[in-house]
């Protein structure tokens, strides 16, 4: 499977939640959030994935809480990218101590284990879903700012940035005209990896029953089954394997994306060769030398 | 070209002064006590005349580029003074360097990563008037015309709509020399601006340079590692070594009577490679006496008109010595 | 002088987006027994295309098609298995590959690379290997305390003479180097060509230089061949070629080298822009950018033909009979 | 190897700063965390049942046993020095110190996550450095595409799955707690019953940390065979297999060192949501433990030893790197 075709197979999956979760209230065969039959019934015509153990319908649990992980995905993927953008750009233009200062921070941030600090912080928070999408996008900027960094390391020292420096354009003019298109493959490609990270950490949390009450979502639907041990029964096969395999779904739909888009920031992942006349003469360039993926 | 207002100051280009004056320029890097980090500059001075083209000439780690880049204010630890049209560059603050940088321009080495891949021929060139707010539409787009003929792009309009990747490695760097050319400057400083080209499309860009000279009056200053191609181009080239300069003259008299022992060393190397067929007949030396400006460089000792020399005992080349070569 | 190398219709093709693109294009040539044959060509003539063709380390999306001979001794590599060609490489012949700055692996000491080279084509013990390449090292101009440096602890020319010293470590028949000295000072460069010329005199070395630098192939090699769009338009002695080249190309080439000594000339380039192997025109290849062209040469495509002896040019100005 | 120079122990000193500086993060924030939480500090210290009916006295009693009247910088000073003498404070629940709770718990976990780690890089980086070297074929691709979707398992499922498999429809294995919690049977026997219910959470793991070495390992290794001095290699006349293992794996060995380490964290991330799974008595599941019964300072305990762990093997990576990257060791701090 080509790169190209994986972003498409990930896109064409991505949609279908994007159309689940705009249009919940209408696919959705009953009001998740109400008791519409029997508690731990079985699939039915009228409930396809039969009921929870409160009589909720599984279906539309599933249905609804495709808004609250692509949310989670998509705000969380926004402020990380920006945040770590601006802190790779700005770093790794300027150089100097306001790059040394960030980048301690961005250290300090990648060497703390990220789910034992989020359960710690959602416990003390308490646990409602804008708390919980401003504490993952505070700690997942650092990855996308240490690698946007190291690539605008390499791109401050191209030509057209020092002729753009050397015809007296300010600071400010050569990182938004000159760095930032350079690098808005990567941070393309960063924002899809974000938003894959910060849709498992919400399942995660959620998992282990720190998700906001109110909502339903994937991994708490899952949290209810396993404390009601589902998987000792044939309750596994509609109220375990679906909303996991919504999560799954989902995750791989964003990093099948994210990896077509770093494909394309480094063209040496490609898994069928290349598209380019080979390079005869001197001076071809290259890109950047950085692990796309980490 | 058209972008030529009329200056005020008094010391405008063509008014008898030098148009670039370097003196002590001195450049150290990065002062970790690291084994490889040098002074990358010493002591350098020099001067360029409206309208001359001075070849600075030096191998990799000879501090070359970093003198073009001093003299652009883009290195901020160089002391010493660098004086453009008068006007002292060192210690500017970054406001009043970008007014400077109207009058200076750069043209680099890699056409292939000069130029932004994602914008147009048209914004590229476009691009220095815009950051100077310089004209308006319709003037800038004939500046832009005008400029892309000069570098023979033509019809220019076949180019402008072009990126980069749509254009081969010769017509890149006549693009870089357009953009440089575009706003009129009184000195361009070209950093071996050929040296990635093929030999077939070298000459065509110098031909560009030169022309543009003539008609403009445009100084350069020319960094290169190719002491035939400067004789080819070059009024007057200064030699460099480990970041100072150890010969300065009149090309003809340098290539011809070359006094430092480093620079006989370059010529050597440089006849060892060239065709076995060229004779070697004798030149007379300085066959022409360039005009040069009392370049009293400190440590440059001044043996035949215009033609200096650093004293050499204290500076022996140590080039492809195992132990002291530097890393690149 | 004995052929020691003989290539015949020699084609090596691309396939890229935009179709398949031959970058090779019918080559032949031969090098004599402790002769170095100068490969010139600019960027896009196909020369390193050449160099790794013969090596058969060509990978895929490109391939050598079928129907080429490579006599190397009289024996066509070409028609040996794939598996049968790392034991040949190295000891038949040798490569010593473009950016040989980047040709050595970072994280092994030199003189381990360079016995690494023995060892795998030997019954050499792992130390008689060492002491074989360090005095190989010697034999380059490495003094011995830098030997077991790691390859970023020596300057380009240093490694440059690593990698040669790997290239004729096993006495290979013939050397294939590509562009041995571009990127490198010119002090430098000239001291890496006399080393190859050293090594030709004392190990009476076969190669193959591959270069864009007309006048420095000129000087080190006895024969010069020059590529053009995947084709050799030219070949001769390599003096007689630079002093009376014939193909217009190659006399555009000679007018564009700048002397430093002799009367200043001006400078000739080449109008037009380098071919593009896409789009190459009908009849000749150089055509859209000679100044000699005329009427026949947009629709004839001149051979390789002998003009003189030992002397072969790809030009309707010199082809009497097509002329016509 | 070469001895340390100036420069390299200048680097170790620098990175041992570095990570000293992260603890003192992670300490402050679990300073921080309860006292920036809204609500009293009460409602984090006394047993979550009792909130509602503590009186004002026994509430002052609270207070002053645990220093909170004090100025906050008082606090935080007692604060460090009670950590630097092994006082995590006591479990609000069990009413045991911390500290105790927490290395009962550890052995497990460190079992978990070594496991898992050497297992996930020996599956995942052995078949991602196969995939670089087999580019291009139809196996390649899948091998690809399978990866990424066992990176994209929440891994609580795949345990959850593995349940239903083998206990539930096989009935193979033992899947609750890490011991039997009757009649231990000692000796090899134990060692045999520890084994088996470490087998599914270990394999869990595994499968889901696998993934991303795999693409890891995969690209740097693609990354290093595009090289020229590969190209040299094969000139030399090493054969393919003899380039791709001697010179490519083994400088793409490197970055898979720096992955494993940041992996850590990842790792132990999810072990927490695994031991929960199969009940595992690790760290993890004291975690969860901790949440469903709102014992706060276990849960900051916890968390400070995890990262604790995590630092410390980032710390070892580093100082590794250098000595198996000659480039590095040139370079002193960057």
């Amino acid at each position: 499977m080509s790169g190209t075709r994986m972003g498409r197979v990930g896109a064409t999956i991505l949609l279908l939640f994007v159309v689940a979760a705009v249009f919940a209230p209408i696919l959705a065969p009953h009001d998740p959030a109400l008791r519409t039959t029997q508690p731990f019934a079985a699939p039915s015509f009228a409930h396809p994935l039969g009921a929870n153990d409160v009589g909720q319908d599984i279906l539309s649990e599933l249905i609804f809480a495709s808004r609250l992980s692509l949310t989670v995905g998509f705000v969380t993927a926004c402020l990380a990218t920006i945040l770590g953008a601006a802190v790779g750009i700005v770093g790794g233009y300027l150089r100097g101590p306001v790059d040394t200062v960030l980048m301690r921070g961005v250290d300090v941030i990648l060497s703390l284990p990220f789910l034992p600090l989020m359960i710690v912080l959602a416990a003390f928070l308490g646990q409602n879903t804008t708390n919980l999408i401003l504490v993952i996008g505070l700690l997942i900027w650092a990855r996308p700012a240490r690698l946007i960094r190291s690539q605008v390391l390499s791109v401050r020292e191209s030509g057209h940035v020092q002729a753009a420096r050397a015809m007296g354009a300010t600071h400010g003019y050569v990182m938004v005209r000159h760095v930032l298109p350079r690098v808005t493959p990567l941070v393309a490609a960063q924002f899809v990896r974000t938003a894959n990270v910060s849709i498992m950490l919400e399942a995660s949390l959620a998992f282990l029953g720190l998700s906001d009450p109110f909502q339903k979502s994937w991994g708490a639907i899952l949290f209810y089954a396993n404390a009601r041990s589902a998987f000792l029964t044939d309750a596994w096969l509609w109220w375990v394997l679906p909303p996991g395999l919504c999560i799954a779904a989902v995750v791989v739909s964003f990093a099948f994306l994210g990896y077509a888009l770093e494909e394309r920031v480094d063209p040496r992942l490609r898994s069928t060769l290349p598209t380019s006349e080979p390079s005869s003469g001197s001076g071809t360039p290259m890109p950047v030398r950085e692990d796309a993926l980490r | 070209m058209m972008m030529n207002e009329s200056r005020s100051s008094t010391s405008s280009p063509g008014s008898g002064g030098p148009l670039l004056e370097v003196k002590d320029l001195d450049v150290c890097f990065g002062a970790r006590g690291r084994s490889g980090e040098v002074a990358a500059v010493r002591g350098v001075s020099f001067g360029i005349a409206p309208g001359e083209i001075l070849g600075l000439i030096g191998e990799s780690g000879s501090g070359k580029t970093t003198v073009a880049r001093a003299v652009m204010g883009l290195v901020r630890s160089a002391t010493g003074s660098v004086r453009f049209e008068g006007r002292e560059m060192l210690g500017l603050s970054e406001r009043a360097l970008r007014k400077v940088r109207r009058r200076l321009h750069l043209v680099f080495q890699d056409p292939y990563d000069s130029l932004h891949p994602g914008m147009r021929v048209r914004e590229i060139v476009e691009e220095a008037m815009k950051i100077h707010r310089v004209g308006d539409r319709a003037s800038r787009e004939a500046a832009i015309s005008a400029a892309l003929e000069e570098v023979d792009l033509t019809p220019s309009s076949r180019f402008t709509g072009r990126y980069p990747h749509q254009l081969s490695g010769g017509q890149r760097q006549r693009v870089a020399v357009a953009r440089a050319m575009v706003l009129d400057p009184a000195l361009v400083l070209a950093d071996e601006p050929t040296s990635m080209l093929d030999l077939s499309l070298r000459s065509g860009i110098l031909e560009i340079l030169k022309r543009h000279r003539d008609t403009h009056g445009t100084g350069y200053l020319f960094i290169t590692h190719d002491l035939a191609l400067a004789r080819h181009l070059c009024d007057r080239v200064a030699v460099m070594l480990g970041g100072r300069l150890v010969e300065l003259g009149p090309t003809e008299a340098v290539v011809a009577t070359p006094l430092h022992p480093y620079t006989r060393m370059l010529l050597q190397a440089v006849e060892e490679l060239a065709p076995p067929s060229s004779s070697r007949a004798g030149y007379p030396i300085n066959d022409q006496a360039q005009e040069s400006y009392a370049t009293i460089a400190s440590g440059l000792q001044e043996v035949a008109p215009g033609h200096y020399v650093a004293c050499y005992e204290m500076s022996q080349p140590t080039l492809d010595r195992p132990t002291t070569e530097k890393e690149e | 002088m004995s052929t020691l190398l003989e290539v015949r219709g020699l084609n090596t093709v691309y396939r890229t987006t935009e179709g398949q693109i031959r970058a090779v294009d019918g080559v032949d040539l031969s090098v004599g027994r402790g002769e170095i044959l100068g490969v010139v060509g600019e960027s896009g003539s196909g020369k390193t295309t050449l160099a790794t063709s013969l090596m058969r380390l060509i990978k895929p999306p490109g391939r050598i098609l079928k129907g080429g001979e490579m006599l190397l001794d009289g024996e066509d590599l070409f028609r040996l298995p794939r598996s049968e060609m790392p034991a040949r490489r190295g000891r038949d012949l040798a490569l010593i590959p473009q950016s040989a700055m980047h040709a050595l692996n970072p994280v092994i000491p030199v003189d381990k690379q360079v016995a690494e080279a023995i060892t795998t084509h030997g019954e050499a013990s792992r130390k008689a290997a060492l002491r074989t390449a360090r005095e190989r090292l010697v034999e380059v101009g490495i003094p011995p305390e830098r030997h077991s440096a790691y390859p970023h602890e020596l300057s380009g020319g240093m490694r440059q003479r690593c990698v040669i010293a790997m290239a004729i470590v096993n006495e290979p028949k013939l050397v294939i180097a590509d562009e041995p000295v571009s990127g490198l000072d010119v002090v430098v460069q000239a001291r890496i060509l006399r080393l190859i010329s050293d090594l030709k005199e004392s190990r009476s070395l076969s190669m193959m230089l591959v270069s864009h630098d007309l006048p420095t192939v000129t000087r080190v090699c006895d024969r010069i061949a020059v590529m053009y769009a995947g084709r050799i338009v030219e070949t001769g002695e390599a003096r007689t070629v630079f002093e009376k080249p014939l193909h217009p190309y190659t006399r555009a080439l000679v007018e564009a080298v700048p002397r430093v000594r002799g009367p200043k000339q001006d400078l000739q380039s080449i109008p037009g822009d380098p071919p593009d192997l896409h789009h190459l025109p009908p009849g000749c290849n150089f055509e859209p950018r000679c100044p000699a062209a005329f009427a026949d040469c947009k629709t004839v495509d001149p051979s390789l033909e002998e003009v003189e002896p030992g002397r072969k040019v790809a030009c309707l100005l010199y082809h009497d009979d097509e002329r016509e | 190897m070469p001895r340390p120079s100036g420069a390299a122990w200048r680097r170790i000193g620098g990175r041992v700063a570095q990570y000293a500086l992260v603890l003192l993060v992670a300490v402050s924030l679990n300073f921080a965390i309860p006292r920036l939480a809204p609500g009293t500090p009460i409602d984090y210290l006394v047993p979550s049942e009792q909130v509602a009916t503590i009186t004002p006295e026994q509430r002052e009693r609270v207070l002053a046993q645990f220093g909170l009247e004090k100025p906050l910088l008082e606090q935080y000073r007692l604060y460090l020095t009670g950590i630097l003498r092994g006082d995590l404070g006591v479990s609000a629940q069990q009413g045991r110190p911390v500290v105790d709770m927490l290395l009962e718990r550890l052995p497990w976990t460190l079992v978990l996550v070594g496991g898992a780690i050497t297992l996930a890089t020996v599956v995942g980086g052995g078949a991602g450095f196969l995939s670089a070297a087999r580019r291009g074929g139809r196996t390649e691709a899948w091998g690809l595409a399978l990866f990424m979707f066992l990176d994209s398992m929440p891994p609580f499922w795949i345990g959850m799955l593995l349940l239903v498999f083998f206990s539930g429809y096989l009935d193979l294995l033992p899947v609750f707690g890490a011991l039997p919690t009757s009649g231990a049977a000692g000796g090899f026997g134990l060692t045999l019953e520890f084994a088996q219910r470490l087998v599914l959470p270990l394999v869990t793991l595994t499968m889901v940390r696998a993934g991303w070495l795999f693409l890891v390992a995969r690209s740097s290794l693609a990354g290093e065979l595009s090289e020229d001095y590969i190209l040299m290699a094969e000139a030399k006349g090493l054969s393919r297999r003899q380039v791709v293992l001697g010179h490519g794996v083994r400088n793409a060995l490197l970055p898979l060192v720096t992955a494993v380490a940041v992996e850590v964290g990842t790792v132990v991330g999810g072990a927490t949501v695994v031991e929960t799974v199969f009940s595992y008595p690790g760290l993890g599941r004291l975690i969860y433990e901790s949440v469903l019964s709102r014992d706060y300072l276990v849960l900051q305990g916890a968390f400070l030893l995890l990262a604790v762990g995590v630092i410390l093997a980032n710390l070892l990576a580093d100082l590794l790197y250098p000595i198996l990257d000659p480039r590095v060791r040139a370079e002193s701090l960057r």
